[in-house]
Order: structure tokens, then C-alpha cells, then sequence
């Protein structure tokens, strides 16, 4: 049985809605989909942001989001992945990156999710600026997005 | 070699790619960091916490023990954030 | 700050992306939005299924997944929460349920799904039946289920 | 006392409410589903097998052992298969 998998880096906005009815239409083999949406804040602690430029790496991007798609489809019993992430300037209430899972079972949806979010949070080449009231500057990793890759590998 | 930078490490460095012929010596990830740092003040500015610069080899992660040999395109960059 | 919460028990289908918008529209505090949805699926290992249908209680239903929004939003550092399940005659590939949270944090609105997802499996006073090729009958609970719920009690 | 039943317990009774008046004995939830399993073949049916049978009174969840005083409705059914 063939998964249907996407992945697409791309500088517009995508539809979730457009999305979820793409994995599941005309299926019924399909018991649970989880959808994760990261969105751009508007402001981290007190500093307000006006936008977050994404930089990426063309190839690798596709090649490491590709990757870990397939050990998603390794590890859980998936009937559909979709990964969507966008590059270029981007605005707060505005979309960054989408991920949708379907399966049989919910477990399955919800941790191949959060698999593919905290990979694509520490391994997939991709670079936020951010720009506020005194400028802009690169967003530091955080530590706790490492520790929360990390888990998948300590089975 | 092609060498690519992104996001601070190209700012500083300048540069988004360049092609490189490092000696024969130069043998290792941590070899031609090393070897780049000494080709100017931006270099060695880029490069001066050699510890946070991850580096990729043809698409994929590698650690700085890696060997560059047959490699077709070599990336310097920060941790990500992404997602 | 009182943070929107939507419970909804109808027996008409609902949109998905309907939902996500009135969650997020006109809003930068929202980093993360996770939705799960539950579908019909056309078959339990071999046997077909017609259609499912959704008896509820009443009353305890809206009190019982009322309870535990609000123990979710105890738990979780959430910025929205709608749940909406329906009831009646489902048939394959249609919608069942949905949970939607919202949050700053990934792992706020994974969690918070997961939790609520696991606690309507157990909890909430809904109960399938099943029309398949051989007549119809009651589905029996899954212990898997109490399993999944149990792990949010032993914190 | 308003007592409902869902699903097959609903099925197995043959009602969906009723009102009923047990005697001051019957204490408990298990007192009650013990008094109820007397008055006909098809109550002993639903509650044949009483460890499965969940209860709430007033919509919330209660354990066999909760006292049913001053409850106006009593709930019976089988386990939960929402979601």
C-alpha cells in the first residue's frame, strides 16, 4: 500500500482546510486526522514583532523534511502525511508551517504530529529573523525544542 | 568545492556561496572551518564559536569529525528554527 | 484573560476549517493550533460498516466534556478550546468529533487535544453502534482507551 | 427518583426513564441496581452483569458505592464508546 505523502516548501500561504479534505476525500479507511498549525505571533515575552523572515536551504529542506516523512512512515501506521512549510516574510496571525496526519488510530496521528513538529523544529534548515521596534535579529534555537527531538530517539 | 552559508553565517561572512580549493591537509569538517577562519576577519568572525556552526555535506547533517573528501557541496549554518 | 471556550453537541456534520478560523481569526497571541478530527471508517478489520449511530446522554454529555475544557485549560496554557461532537447516524468517511486547541506552545495544544480525545473516548456518555452486513450491534469498549486516559492521572 | 438507561441497558430494560420509589433500604447505587434486578426478567437481564454497568447521578460519574439520597436522576449504561 502507497501513502500519499506531501511536502512542499512554498513562499504563499496554503489552505488547512484545503489540505485536510486533499488526505481524506473519497477514503474511508481513515479513522483520525490531526493537523498541527504554526502560526506567527504577533510578540515573544514583552517585544512586539511586525514580521519573521524565513530563510531555508532549497534541497536540503526538501531533502531532510523527505527523510524524516519516511521514518514517520516507518515508525506508525499512517494512511496520509502532508508537511507544508513556508519561506520569505511572513506576518504575525499568519501561517508558518502545516503538518497533517491520518490514520486509523488516533495514537498514531498524534504522535507521528508531534514527531515530524519537533524534527522540523531542530533539524530541518530553515532560519527565523525577526523584525520588532529596534531592528531585526536571528532567533536563537531554544534548548527545550533539542530536548523535545531528543525523546523520539531514546526508544 | 562549493561552500554555501546561510542566515548569520553568510551575514557576517558575506557571501551566500563560494567555490574553495583547500589542501590536501584539509581533511576533516573541523579541518576546513579551520582553514576558512584564516582566509580574513569575517571568516574568523563567522566561525569564532566553532562549536553552535552546524554543517551539512551534499543535503545532509554532518558532525564536524566528517571527512570532506568526494563532498559536492558543503554547507555552514546556524542551529535551525524552524517549524 | 478568559480564554475562548466552544462545547457543541449537534447532529448535523461541522466544518473543520470553519472551526480553526473562529479559533485564530483576528488573533497574534495563537503560536500553535492542533486539531484532531474523528472519522467514520468503513470497516473494524474485515467487516464492512454501513453506518455508525451516536446515542448520547443528554445534559451529562455538555457537563461531562465541560468539566474537563476546564481541566485542560487548568493543565495547559491555552489560548482556545473547542470541542463539538455529534451524535445521531454517521456513515463512513463523515465526521464524529473534533477537538481544536490553541496555544503559544506546541506541546500546550498537543497535549491538550491528546487529553481531551482520550477523556471522550472514557468519559463522555456516548455510546456507537455499528450497522454492518450481519445486523447491527453495540460497539464494546476498548481497554486500550482507559489505558490512554489513565496516563493523565498519574502526574 | 428519575432513573434513565442508555444503549443496551436502555435496549435490554425496554425503556428509556422511569420514575421509581425504592423502599429506605436501598442505600447505594449497588443497593439500588440489586432492587431493581428484582422486579423482572428484564432488569435482571440488563444488570446480569452489574460490575460492567456505570452509573451517574445528577450527569457526573459516581462509583456503586455512592449513597443515592437526594438525587433526582440516576443514570444507567453501559461503558462509555464515544470519541
Amino acid at each position: 500500500m502507497t501513502v500519499p505523502v506531501t511536502i512542499r516548501l512554498q513562499e504563499a500561504d496554503f489552505d488547512t482546510a484545503r489540505e485536510i479534505a486533499a488526505i481524506s476525500r473519497g477514503r474511508t479507511d481513515i479513522g483520525a486526522v490531526v493537523t498541527f498549525s504554526g502560526i506567527c505571533r504577533g510578540g515573544e515575552g514583552g517585544d512586539a514583532i511586525a514580521a519573521l523572515t524565513l530563510e531555508h536551504y532549497p534541497g536540503m529542506a526538501e531533502a531532510e523534511i523527505g527523510r524524516h516523512a519516511e521514518e514517520a512512515l516507518q515508525r506508525w501506521p499512517l494512511t496520509g502525511l502532508t508537511v507544508i512549510h513556508r519561506y520569505g516574510r511572513i506576518v504575525p496571525g499568519e501561517n508558518i508551517v502545516l503538518v497533517v496526519t491520518a490514520s486509523s488510530h488516533r495514537e498514531a496521528a498524534f504522535e507521528a504530529a508531534e514527531f515530524l513538529m519537533d524534527y522540523l523544529k531542530t533539524k530541518a534548515p530553515f532560519w527565523k529573523r525577526e523584525e520588532g521596534a529596534g531592528g531585526s535579529a536571528w532567533v536563537d534555537a531554544a534548548a527545550h525544542d533539542d530536548a523535545a527531538a531528543a525523546r523520539w530517539t531514546k526508544r | 568545492m562549493k561552500i554555501v552559508y546561510f542566515a548569520w553565517v553568510r551575514e557576517r561572512i558575506g557571501k551566500a556561496e563560494e567555490t574553495v580549493e583547500p589542501p590536501a591537509a584539509v581533511r576533516t569538517v573541523a579541518d576546513l572551518i579551520g582553514w576558512l577562519s584564516g582566509r580574513g576577519e569575517q571568516y574568523a568572525y563567522a566561525f569564532e564559536n566553532a562549536r553552535v556552526i552546524r554543517t551539512a555535506i551534499d543535503h545532509a547533517h554532518v558532525q564536524q569529525t566528517a571527512a570532506i573528501a568526494g563532498a559536492r557541496e558543503i554547507a555552514f549554518f546556524p542551529p535551525m528554527t524552524g517549524g
